[in-house]
């Protein structure tokens, strides 16, 4: 059973707190959206989940296993997987290779050869199986993000953080993008997927966080949080960005 | 860490293999046997210790029965020209090679033939210095080398010419172990460390100085010359506090107030080269500069134009010169004194440009003598020289025929030009060429008394 | 193809070993530069493992063949065994021998102890190849420390602080005299103290020879291991650390470890090139690891190629013949230029151009020509005709230099 | 030193319960829930100023971390350790002589100011352009170089203030021609590896520079005499003298010596710091400046050309060290490689000061200054003293990495 417990969690980035004093449970195979306007925090959040930065107060507890205090590759190991906002994929390194390194990182006494099929498979669900011995910076931004999602597959985590899955990618590469996220989740893994896209993540998530200034503003069913006051106003107030519009450009956080 | 055992496992292999190939073995004394160090077989001839080396096979084809006539005659000449070398040095000694060679080419060459100088930068540095000698010995096949500046470098030089048994005469190291090595390929025409010191310590004890402080570098030549000085001075009970630098410092300031809070009465600089200008200049602006303090500046001093430039409160500066006083001056030296100006616009040539103009002289003397290429025959001819040069007449009294121990004479004095002269110089007046300025030590050179500050 | 493509490989590494095998007949008079050539090779392929595939760039790697030439030195002057105590100097028992260390506040108390020892009592030097051990060891433990010092932070700090270290550890090895010999350097034994024999063809210790087939020997195990450790997960890790630190980490890759580990590896690599460095030019000076010695080595990997160890090798051996060649003057009408300066600013002015221009180098493309035979343009055209792909994306990727924490 | 286990003791004392304290105390703050952040900093400092006893204190009130125990317990340990060194050491001048050391204070503080100048320009360009130029040292160099030839070759009656404006222009402009060459492809996308880039051909330049220095000027020292020869004053004159100024030196209630060419440095160092000061805060490209270093983005949005401004940062960063060079040019013998040691040491200043941090690098140019004159002071062994000059900076380097990475003022990573 899929655990993630995040109790009270700030961080604070001198005197600006980008995330202030969080707390959500996940238990099970969720798939959660988590929306927010610019500089929300989002960010962050996921950054501290996955262990790049480490919380200046609160705790984080995945399968009853305290993760805030472990280094990244740690986090990975207890099953926690994601992928970033700018796509991170190793450019100077072929595809089979970027697939490789997740699949040997987590299986210290395996062989190379061991994986490649599974890589091979793993490029076929995502199309990219013709590109396999090219290297990943001759790939377009939608291939690369494909390839983002395919290195997860090959972590195999129990819990998978999307940060902007659709943003920037062609239309016929989002369909691939979402029937992975559907799948996956239907296999038994959790998902917590940021974007701007609100049409999208409207339909494909089961419940929603919504963050502003770094605080958890709303959490529930899509249906619910498109009602609430706070978040009607936390995207209204201040900020211009349209509330329902897909915003495909986000400021990188200092 | 340890969880990568195949990498540790390759890494021990590769040591593993390491110790295979390079199964040189190791090096067994034992005591009660004699050992084969060169210092301890004095009266052993010298020995070749040419090897069948592929390597070192056309060194034999030297000899001028093989050779076809005209084929010019090579010598090396080793000196530094670039940092972290003394340059200033180095140059001066460059000069005086050119002006050697053409002399010696206009003079008929050697054997019949044309020298051929190959001129070498070693940079001040040892390891340097060796791979040029190298280089000189097995690419140029030189015959003889001469020249080096450094006695550091000169110490590592004199390691490759006695392995490839190429004699080698040093102009410009004044370390003692550089003859004290006996080594049958090494001459020198500098003079020694140790006697240069005694000669600092007359000085010093006859200005009437209680406390000196010794500014020195961090070197071959200047811990050891330090040393002897201090040792020297303390049997006169003069005080003596060495403070030292590497060459090439650039800020002294805090070792000039710990000097100026050992209150001397006397500054000694053995600092070498551009250093020494640094650190004269810097002790004049903090006040312990030569107009404070009596301060024996570094020879370099002599080279009166960058002396000023870079000193330009260096007013009463003592500094030694080694080599003939311009009053025993002989033609030789007069007439290489006037090619020296003419090349380098300089007054005088310091005593290193003397050195290295003899170094080249004695060697090609040395060979014409004995008739051939052969190290063994120029080794004798070297021992049996006597050669008017600009320096004096130069000899090597302590020979193989004549060993320190018959001698009555320390292993320092093996192949070593004895007769070396030196005087203490001040400069008297601001911007004074080092031609002008007053000889003040020993009594019997004296043009003026030393003053005082 | 991929069959030929491996044939072809097999065969030039079997052409270039054999070349460098014949090598001294070829060239006999310039075994010195030969030799020194494969030091530089040997330094300039691991460098390029540790900064072309590991990006890790350090400015420490003289230093730590510094390391390795004076532990093995320093070993040779201070510590012999011996078969009889000799009450005398600090020493340890093993067994029946003595461990001896001569420190320096009693330097010469071995030769005194010599009066005071039985007659027949054995001193032993340890052998070259047991120093040069020692060396790497002193030098993987160097690498360690700092590694574990530094390599926990931003890539910016490591360059930053081993060209501190260099300068530092220079300065160290200048001013303890004592120990060191200062500036004036430290003598080390040859490599084969005994001379060696081949058959019943004997060399004397001063012979180039078999010091250029122990050089050759460390060069070709070297690159052995390096090819190996790059071709393994190893590899594999530090290359996707070169691209993407933080990716990594998050796919479980441990950052640090591997950095340190690889920071180690070629630490030991460049210590072991200087332990037989020491002894086959029998004179270390710290001026082996300054700057200048450092810049001259990038320049070889940048050249040669970073990201390809058998190029960055190749630059160096090259590039170390030139440099020696160039030495003499050219006199161009009435300018002579010195060329033991300006051969230099060619070579630094040669760097620079290569990273702006041919940022994988001038000798790699060659290799890769030769190795792959444009296998890799023709997929990327194949990859043109697909249709799949929006290159249009919009996000920001102007963040600027360095964005990688 | 005659009891030199007196000292030893007491720094492996220091040390030893430092080491405790950075280890045990972020633990005990974790287990009781509170702010972690720095508490190993805070725990060493602690440990190494008050041992075992207060380091227990601690461990039970666990204050609130702020700046003051830092400084206050960093201050009771380097009292300890000068304590220790007076014991240790009781002939030594640092201990005998007042004089002496506020001598040396006062000289480290002035050297320490030109450091921080050169350190300023290396952190200037690191905020803006997001690498450290590691050709810092040759612009340095360049700038002494410059000067001597414009004022002693080329023009030999120019004052030697145009001298230095000579030198600022040329390393003004050769820094932002190498700007524009070789940095401006990082942003524009033609270089695939930019921050590997960064360092290596910054490395490269220092290297070309250097060299192509060395071949066109020879190894030679060249030699600036002082800029100005102060006229002789004595403040007040008759006993009790205030200042007493000969044309070589300076002397402050009879105590304090600073050479006048050193002096003259410091007061172009200050000129130059307060109409830096004033371009960043008072000009609008000066502010862009800024905004740029903050958020490269928002500030292209309002109009800045970060481009520009990259160029304008590399050469005033290589400017601020070229004036260092022309200002101490009068102070040192100048030869090509001058600039080796002053780039290590501006490294050390900006990693000390924080990467990035304007007031960080002049502090930490200071503090260099000072520890590594007392160091070549104090240092009881004449040999040493002056030799270790460099390492007094690496003790500092290794101790910042080791407690606090991001130096005193820097940013958080």
């Amino acid at each position: 059973m899929i655990k993630l417990d995040v109790n009270n969690v700030s961080k604070n980035f001198g005197g600006l707190l980008a995330v202030n004093h969080v707390s959500f449970q996940v238990r099970g195979p969720e798939l959660i959206g988590l929306i927010g306007p610019n500089g929300a925090g989002k960010t962050t959040l996921t950054n501290l989940l996955s262990g790049a930065l480490k919380p200046t107060s609160g705790t984080i507890y995945m399968n009853d296993q305290r993760i805030d205090v472990l280094p990244p590759y740690k986090i990975a190991a207890v099953g926690l997987g994601r992928t970033f906002q700018v796509t991170r994929a190793f450019r100077r390194m072929t595809v089979l290779e970027n697939l490789l390194v997740p699949a040997l990182a987590m299986h210290p006494a395996a062989r190379q050869g061991q994986f490649v099929k599974k890589a091979k498979e793993v490029a076929e669900f995502l199309t990219i199986d013709h590109l396999l011995n090219e290297y990943a910076r001759a790939l377009s931004g939608g291939q690369q993000k494909l390839l983002e999602l395919g290195r997860l597959l090959m972590l195999d985590p129990d819990f998978i953080i999307l940060d902007e899955p659709f943003a920037g990618v062609h239309p016929k590469l989002m369909e691939i993008i979402y029937d992975y996220i559907i799948q996956t989740n239907k296999n038994g893994k959790a998902f917590i997927i940021i974007s701007h896209d609100m049409e999208t993540i409207f339909t494909l998530s089961q419940r929603l966080l919504v963050m502003a200034f770094g605080k958890l503003i709303a959490d529930g069913p899509p249906e619910e949080v498109r009602k609430d006051p706070a978040v009607i106003e936390a995207y209204l107030g201040s900020d211009s960005d349209k509330p329902w519009q897909p915003v495909r450009r986000q400021a990188q956080p200092a | 860490m340890l969880r990568n055992r195949r990498i540790w496992l390759a890494l021990s292999l590769l040591v593993v293999i390491l110790l295979l190939a390079a199964c040189g073995g190791a090096q067994v004394e034992k005591v009660g046997e004699p050992t084969q160090a060169p210092t301890e077989a004095p009266t052993k001839a010298p020995e070749p210790t040419k090897a069948p080396a592929a390597t070192e096979a056309p060194a034999e084809d030297q000899g001028p029965a093989k050779a076809p006539s005209g084929e010019p005659v090579k010598i090396g000449a080793v000196m530094p020209l670039s940092a972290p070398g003394s340059v200033t040095g180095g140059k001066a000694m460059q000069a005086a090679f050119e002006i050697a060679a053409e002399e010696i080419n206009a003079a008929g060459g050697i054997l019949g033939r044309p020298l051929e100088l190959i001129m070498e930068d070693t940079e001040g540095l040892p390891e340097r210095g060796a791979a040029v000698m190298e280089k000189l010995i097995s690419q140029d096949q030189v015959v003889a080398v001469v020249g080096e500046y450094h006695s550091s470098v000169g110490l590592a030089e004199m390691e490759v010419a006695h392995d490839n048994h190429i004699p080698i005469v040093f102009a410009e190291t004044w370390n003692d172990k550089i003859t004290a090595s006996r080594y049958p390929e090494v001459f020198r025409v500098a003079p020694l460390s140790s006697e240069v010191a005694q000669l600092d310590t007359d000085f010093i004890a006859s200005l009437g100085v209680k406390k000196v402080v010794i500014m020195t570098e961090n070197t071959d030549y200047g811990i050891p010359a330090a040393e002897k000085t201090t040792e020297k001075l303390k049997d006169r009970g003069i005080e003596a506090v060495t403070f030292s630098a590497d060459p090439g410092t650039q800020d002294f300031s805090s070792i000039i107030e710990r000097i100026k809070g050992e209150s001397p009465e006397l500054i000694l600089v053995l600092l070498t080269g551009e250093t020494s200008f640094n650190f004269e200049q810097q002790a004049a602006e903090a006040g312990i500069g030569p107009q404070d303090v009596a301060m024996i500046c570094n020879q370099v001093a002599a080279d009166s134009e960058s002396f000023w430039k870079n000193v330009p409160d260096g007013n009463f500066c003592f500094y030694r010169q080694v080599g003939l006083p311009p009053v025993l001056w002989t033609d030789k030296t007069k007439a290489f004194a006037e090619k020296y100006t003419a090349k380098t616009g300089e007054a005088t040539p310091p005593s290193y440009a003397m050195e290295a103009y003899d170094s080249l002289w004695v060697m090609v003397t040395a060979i014409n003598n004995a008739g051939s290429t052969d190290p063994d025959a120029i080794i004798e001819a070297l021992e049996n020289i006597s050669y008017e040069g600009a320096l004096g007449t130069i000899t090597f009294p302590v020979n193989s025929k004549n060993p320190p121990e018959k001698a009555g004479k320390e292993d320092k004095w093996w192949h070593q030009f004895p007769d070396f002269a030196a005087v203490f110089i001040q400069y008297q007046q601001k911007g004074q060429m080092s031609s002008d300025a007053p000889v003040v030590f020993p009594d019997k050179f004296k043009t003026a008394d030393p003053i005082l500050p | 193809m991929r069959k030929n493509i491996r044939t072809l490989k097999l065969l030039t590494w079997i052409l270039g070993t054999g070349f460098l095998i014949l090598l001294p007949f070829l060239i006999p008079t310039r075994m010195h530069v030969a030799v020194i050539a494969l030091y530089y090779a040997i330094l300039a392929s691991s460098w390029a493992l540790l900064a072309g595939y590991g990006g890790q760039f350090s400015f420490a790697h003289m230093a730590f063949a510094g390391i390795g030439a004076y532990t093995a030195g320093l070993i040779g002057k201070f510590i012999r065994i011996t078969s009889a105590p000799t009450g005398a100097c600090t020493e340890f028992s093993l067994g029946n021998w003595w461990l001896v260390i001569q420190d320096t506040a009693s330097p010469t108390c071995l030769e005194s102890a010599k009066a005071t020892m039985p007659l027949g009592t054995l001193i032993i030097k340890l052998p070259p190849w047991l120093d040069i051990t020692m060396g790497i060891l002193v030098g993987g433990l160097f690498g360690l420390l700092i590694g574990a010092l530094v390599l926990r932070l931003r890539r910016t700090y490591l360059a930053l602080f081993t060209i501190a270290f260099a300068e530092i550890l220079r300065t160290v090895i200048n001013a303890e005299r004592d120990v060191t010999g200062g500036p004036g350097g430290l003598k080390v034994a040859p490599l084969f103290p005994n001379g060696a024999s081949i058959g019943n063809h004997t060399f004397s210790p001063a012979d180039k020879l078999p010091s250029y087939f122990v050089m050759l020997a460390l060069f070709l195990l070297v690159m052995a291991l390096m090819y190996w450790l790059a071709g393994s997960r190893f590899g594999l890790f530090i290359r996707s650390i070169r691209e993407d630190e933080e990716a990594a980490a998050s796919l479980g890759v441990d950052v640090v470890r591997y950095k340190i580990l690889l920071f180690t590896v070629t630490a030991m690599i460049a210590a072991a090139a200087g332990g037989v460095y020491a002894h086959f030019v029998r004179v270390i000076a710290p001026n082996m690891m300054v700057i200048k010695e450092m810049s001259i080595v990038i320049a070889m990997a940048v050249i040669g190629g970073m990201e390809s160890l058998l190029g960055a090798a190749i630059g160096a051996i090259l590039i170390e013949f030139a440099l020696e060649q160039l030495r003499s003057n050219i006199t161009v009408g009435p300018f002579t230029l010195n060329m033991a300066d300006w051969r230099l600013v060619v070579f630094g002015g040669l760097l620079m151009l290569t990273l702006r221009f041919w940022g994988n180098g001038l000798i790699y493309p060659i290799i890769q020509r030769i190795t792959r035979g444009g296998v890799g343009e023709e997929t990327v055209a194949k990859r043109l005709q697909q249709p799949a792909a929006n290159d249009s994306s919009s996000l920001p990727d102007a963040e600027g230099p360095e964005s990688v924490p | 030193m005659t009891h030199p286990s007196i000292f030893w003791y007491t720094l492996l004392w220091l040390i030893l319960w430092g080491a405790i304290g950075a280890l045990i105390t972020p633990r005990v703050y974790a287990r009781k829930d509170k702010f972690t952040h720095q508490t190993a900093l805070l725990g060493s400092f602690i440990g190494a100023a008050l041992g075992p006893i207060g380091l227990i204190l601690l461990w039970i009130f666990t204050p609130q971390l702020t700046a003051k125990w830092l400084l206050g317990s960093g201050l009771i340990a380097l009292f300890w350790l000068a304590l220790a060194f007076a014991k240790a050491a009781p002939e030594n001048l640092c201990v005998t002589s007042g004089s002496f050391v506020a001598t040396q204070i006062a000289n480290g503080l002035v050297i320490g100011s030109i450091y921080g100048l050169m350190a300023l320009g290396l952190t200037l360009i690191f905020s803006i352009l997001g690498i450290v130029s590691f050709a810092h040292g040759e612009f340095y160099m360049l700038g002494g170089m410059v000067t001597y030839y414009f004022t002693q070759v080329w023009f030999p009656d120019l004052s030697p203030l145009l001298g230095v404006a000579a030198a600022a222009l040329f390393t003004f402009l050769l820094g932002a021609l190498f700007e524009l060459l070789f940095l401006r492809p990082m942003i524009t996308g033609q270089i695939e590896r930019p921050g590997e880039y960064a360092i290596l051909v910054t490395f490269g330049l220092a290297f070309f520079l250097q060299y192509t220095t060395l071949s066109l000027v020879g190894a030679s020292p060249k030699k600036v005499p002082r800029f100005f020869d102060y006229p002789k004053i004595t403040v007040p004159s008759g006993t009790g003298e205030i200042i007493k100024i000969t044309p070589g030196n300076l002397t402050f209630f009879d105590t304090i010596s600073i050479s006048s060419p050193r002096f003259t440095a410091l007061i172009i160092a200050l000129i130059l710091l307060f109409a830096l000061l004033y371009f960043l805060y008072k000009t609008w490209t000066g502010k862009a400046l800024r905004a740029v270093s903050q958020d490269r983005q928002a500030a292209a949005v309002t109009g800045i050309n970060p481009k520009r401004m990259n160029t304008l940062a590399f050469a005033l960063g290589g400017m601020l060290a070229g004036i260092s060079g022309a200002s101490l040019v009068q102070v040192f013998s100048w030869v090509p490689w001058v600039g080796i040691p002053a780039s290590s040491r501006s490294f050390v200043i900006i990693v000390l000061g924080g990467m990035g941090s304007l007031p960080g690098a002049f502090i930490g140019g200071l503090i260099l200054g000072v520890v590594e004159a007392l160091g070549a002071g104090c240092v009881p062994d004449p040999h040493r003293a002056a030799a270790y000059l460099p390492a007094y900076g690496m003790i500092i380097l290794v101790l910042v990495l080791l407690l606090k990475p991001t130096g005193l003022f820097g940013r958080e990573l």
